[in-house]
């Protein structure tokens, strides 16, 4: 009961670490650069989870402070959030340079399947 | 074959990652760690000294205004980036580009 | 008035890296003149900070005059500006030879954009050492990884694209394998700050060490991938084989060095030497680093191509920084930094010289090089010096720095490292030397063994005969840079 | 994709997405959202205009010229803001000590140079979203 319990405090940190091997996973293996794509922001995406579940505080309110009242709300932890809007801005600029890649990839060599471009490359030697 | 071998790795990462996270401090509430004197500055101060009332903007755009300027950087290094990826002249017959 | 000037550094390539696209209409010369003359304003700036810096002393650029704890600041300390007075030498040499080698593959309209993403380029490795924040960092290498895959893929030829593309995701995983470690840090400690979150380690680290042990695991494995460090440098080769010969002098000379600064910044002032040591992490990494110096110098044989060739040796000099700070002492530390000097150096004119080679004979095959030296002597003998620097002949800096390396790892209690230097010696020999042999000892196609200059633009010679003769410079008369670097390695506390 | 019950909802549809875009960006410092989201909202509602009336009336609408106005006069408005820190109170970026007007609390016009950088971070990211889009559109042709 006791571990049920503490898997439940933890179960954001859990669900992160789970995202972000998933996304390691769908990168190292998947052959299509599509879906290398995808799961280099399915990491992205969990990283940024695993941040907020950082700063979260229990039944905290959002950092927005009433001008009037200064009422004694507990604030959640604002500082992820910043850094997480910076990271997302990132990861979005490095999927759409990627994509970029991928179109002119796709219509240099055909087709957008690593194995397929490997074996191209092997079969013609480099010329400047 | 191959693919079940890198599997059990990934599943064995994922095993020790949670096996140490379940060492980690779930602190979740004002007195976690991650909660430090810096978080309890912003959320006095931040009214005061920036004159504004959503902390995440007031961090965003004055305290850690340098980040954002980075941030602005990234985005007009993508384009940059796109544009010399996607963007060949010759093909490109709509006039004088700026270029 | 002088604690403005890093940020004057870095407002000065902003603005012209802005600047570029809004008049580049008019002829090219005024954009390139432009170009030089601030990078000559920003180098004469970073001088005078390292002289300020090693007489007055470090000093803070904090943003809003915030407390660290709050805002975010830049550290001016003499490790800093000796790494970015290296960068800036290193890229305005590479920058005079890129005006006119840029043909090399680029297209004319181009130029503007190869530019400005130098210019970003330069910003974001500035940003990279001054900065005093974990985040704000991994902002700045997210900018450094942009801005290096596009100058690889600026050529456009595909197996630029596919390289771009592998060395994308690579990289991506390391940022974001750095970011999940700094996560953890920050989970931790709750400041981003790097002083203030060393200084919180020291308590954290007898409460929760797992989270300082996961988050060493992801941010070695991190700056690792990017610094491509031997395991994870599977994508150097490709990049360099395909990138047009000044952007691959730029990466493996400066960019791959700007990483291992940051590996070396983070694991001695984030860390600290009794974390490590109590995970006995230096040792680990002296074995990774020689592994690398020996598979890569393995690898390095079997290639034909020579700049796939140069991107595997690079890959074994950077076994030599890591072994160098693997050692965690003070000689072990100063001995990498040195090694960062004359590995950039070498690694710029091997470069330069085989784009030159490149840009008169059309050629990178290494059965090609024969009798090259009749025709090209000045290139091929700045390629003679840089190669028996990399062997570690006497009378070069490859020679001081190797020999350095040797003491600190007898003097460390790790004598077995000094087997795989001479091994590493031996093995670089065997890959260098045939192209020198085959340059002055065997007659070119053309039969022609009296010496004719080489065709090649006298902007494109000037930097590689200046950097040879920095090389045999720095091998007779180190005790310069010496001095410089010892001032540096005091601000850690190893 | 020239069909007019489409075309006609998006004519009325996006001038209201354009103003909750500006809107959120302007309350950026007082409400939740700000430049990053608010910006977003104001590229979707161009990006929309582009995915129905096609990218050639989309780039009368957005030109060349403009985005690149967008993309860099949004960085030197940033730096120019930065440097005011520094000419004012000695540092880079720096807000209420470089003596900004810091209206009361809560008001519009309150946070000294908030506003304007929310305001440069919207106008960047909606200028990017469509740029970005546009070139990856024009790349079909």
């Amino acid at each position: 009961m006791e571990l049920l319990k503490d898997v439940l405090d933890h179960i954001n940190f859990i669900g992160a670490v789970a995202l972000f091997v998933i996304g390691l996973y769908t990168v190292v293996t998947h052959s299509n650069l599509i879906k290398r794509i995808l799961g280099i922001n399915i990491m992205g995406t969990a990283i940024f989870f695993f941040f907020i579940a950082v700063g979260n505080v229990l039944e905290g309110a959002p950092p927005l402070i009433d001008p009037d009242g200064n009422s004694e709300v507990v604030f959640i932890n604002p500082l992820p959030s910043v850094l997480i809007l910076t990271g997302i801005v990132v990861v979005v600029s490095i999927t759409v340079y990627s994509l970029s890649l991928v179109v002119r990839i796709y219509e240099t060599y055909g087709t957008i399947d690593q194995k397929e471009i490997a074996a191209i490359q092997k079969g013609e030697d480099y010329s400047d | 074959m191959k693919k079940k071998f890198i599997a059990s790795i990934f599943i064995l990462l994922f095993v020790v990652l949670v096996y140490s996270i379940m060492q980690m401090p779930a602190g979740v509430g004002v007195d976690s760690l991650a909660y430090s004197e810096s978080t309890e500055y912003y959320i006095e101060n931040a009214a005061s000294e920036t004159g504004v009332t959503n902390i995440v903007a007031a961090i965003l755009t004055d305290y850690r205004a340098f980040d954002t300027l980075g941030e602005t950087i990234v985005l007009f290094t993508s384009i940059v980036a796109v544009v010399s990826v996607l963007r060949p002249d010759k093909k490109y017959e709509e006039g004088e580009r700026h270029e | 008035m002088i604690e403005q000037l890093p940020i004057v550094n870095l407002l000065l390539l902003l603005l012209t890296a802005l600047v570029i696209p809004l008049f580049k209409k008019k002829n090219f010369k005024v954009t390139l003149s432009l170009n030089f003359a601030v990078l000559l304003i920003v180098w004469s700036i970073s001088v005078y900070l390292l002289y300020y810096v090693n007489t007055e002393g470090a000093f803070y650029y904090r943003f809003g005059n915030y407390h660290p704890m709050i805002g975010l600041e830049l550290l001016i300390d003499p490790f800093s500006t000796l790494i970015t007075f290296f960068i800036m030498t290193m890229v305005l040499l590479i920058f005079v030879y890129s005006t006119s080698d840029a043909s090399d593959g680029i297209h004319q309209r181009e130029y503007g954009r190869y530019y400005i993403l130098m210019f970003i380029l330069l910003f974001s490795m500035y940003g990279i050492i001054y900065t005093n924040d974990l985040f704000n960092k991994y902002v700045f290498m997210e900018i450094l990884s942009i801005t290096t895959c596009s100058i690889i893929s600026i050529k456009r030829k595909k197996q630029n694209y596919a390289a771009a593309f592998r060395y994308v995701m690579l990289n991506e995983i390391g940022s974001l394998s750095y970011l999940f470690g700094v996560a953890l840090l920050y989970m931790v400690t709750g400041f981003t700050n790097i002083e203030l979150v060393g200084q919180q380690l020291e308590t954290v680290w007898q409460t929760h060490p797992t989270n300082i042990i996961i988050a060493i695991g992801f941010m070695i494995v991190g700056l690792g991938l990017k610094a491509a460090i031997f395991p994870f440098h599977i994508w150097l080769p490709d990049a360099h084989a395909s990138a047009p010969s000044s952007s691959s002098a730029i990466l493996s000379a400066v960019v791959v060095k700007v990483y291992l600064m940051v590996f070396v910044k983070i694991l001695f002032r984030v860390y600290g030497i009794d974390i490590l040591d109590a995970l006995n992490i230096p040792s680990m990494i002296m074995m990774v680093g020689a592994v690398g110096v020996v598979m890569g110098s393995f690898f390095a044989i079997a290639q034909n191509d020579v700049k796939r060739m140069l991107g595997y040796s690079s890959v074994a000099q950077i076994g030599y920084i890591v072994i160098g700070i693997g050692l965690a002492s003070y000689v072990g530390l100063s001995v990498a930094i040195f090694h960062v000097f004359s590995h950039g150096m070498m690694k710029t004119v091997l470069f330069l010289s085989v784009g030159a080679v490149i840009y008169q004979r059309k050629t990178r095959l290494i059965t090609s090089f024969n009798g090259i030296g009749y025709l090209m002597p000045i290139s091929m003998g700045a390629f003679f010096i840089a190669a028996i620097g990399m062997i570690g002949i006497p009378l070069t800096s490859g020679f001081i720095s190797k020999f350095n390396l040797g003491i600190a790892a007898l003097e460390g209690g790790s004598g077995v490292y000094i087997i795989v230097l001479i091994a590493s010696g031996i093995l670089n020999a065997i890959y260098y030397l045939p192209i020198i042999i085959a340059a002055f000892l065997r007659d070119n196609p053309e039969k022609q063994t009296v010496l004719s200059k080489d065709k090649v633009p006298i902007l494109m010679l000037a930097p590689i005969v200046i950097i040879s003769l920095f090389i045999v410079g720095i091998g007779l008369f180190p005790n310069g840079l010496m001095t410089l670097i010892e001032q540096a390695v005091n601000t850690f506390k190893v | 994709m020239n069909d007019i019950i489409v075309r006609s909802i998006t004519r009325i549809v996006i001038p209201f997405v354009m103003l909750y875009g500006i809107y959120i960006v302007l309350h950026g410092h007082i409400s939740p959202g700000g430049g990053f989201s608010g910006g977003a909202l104001v590229g979707s509602s161009l990006i929309l205009y582009t995915l129905v009336f096609g990218v050639d009336k989309a780039r009368k609408k957005f030109s060349h010229r403009v985005s690149e106005i967008a993309e860099s006069g949004g960085i030197l408005l940033y730096l120019f803001v930065g440097a005011l820190g520094i000419i004012l109170s000695g540092s880079f970026l720096s807000n209420q000590s470089a003596g900004f007007p810091m209206g009361e609390l809560g008001s519009l016009l309150s946070g000294g140079v908030i506003p304007i950088l929310m305001i440069v971070i919207g106008i960047k990211v909606a200028s990017t979203m469509i740029s970005l889009f546009h070139i990856l559109i024009e790349e079909e042709k």
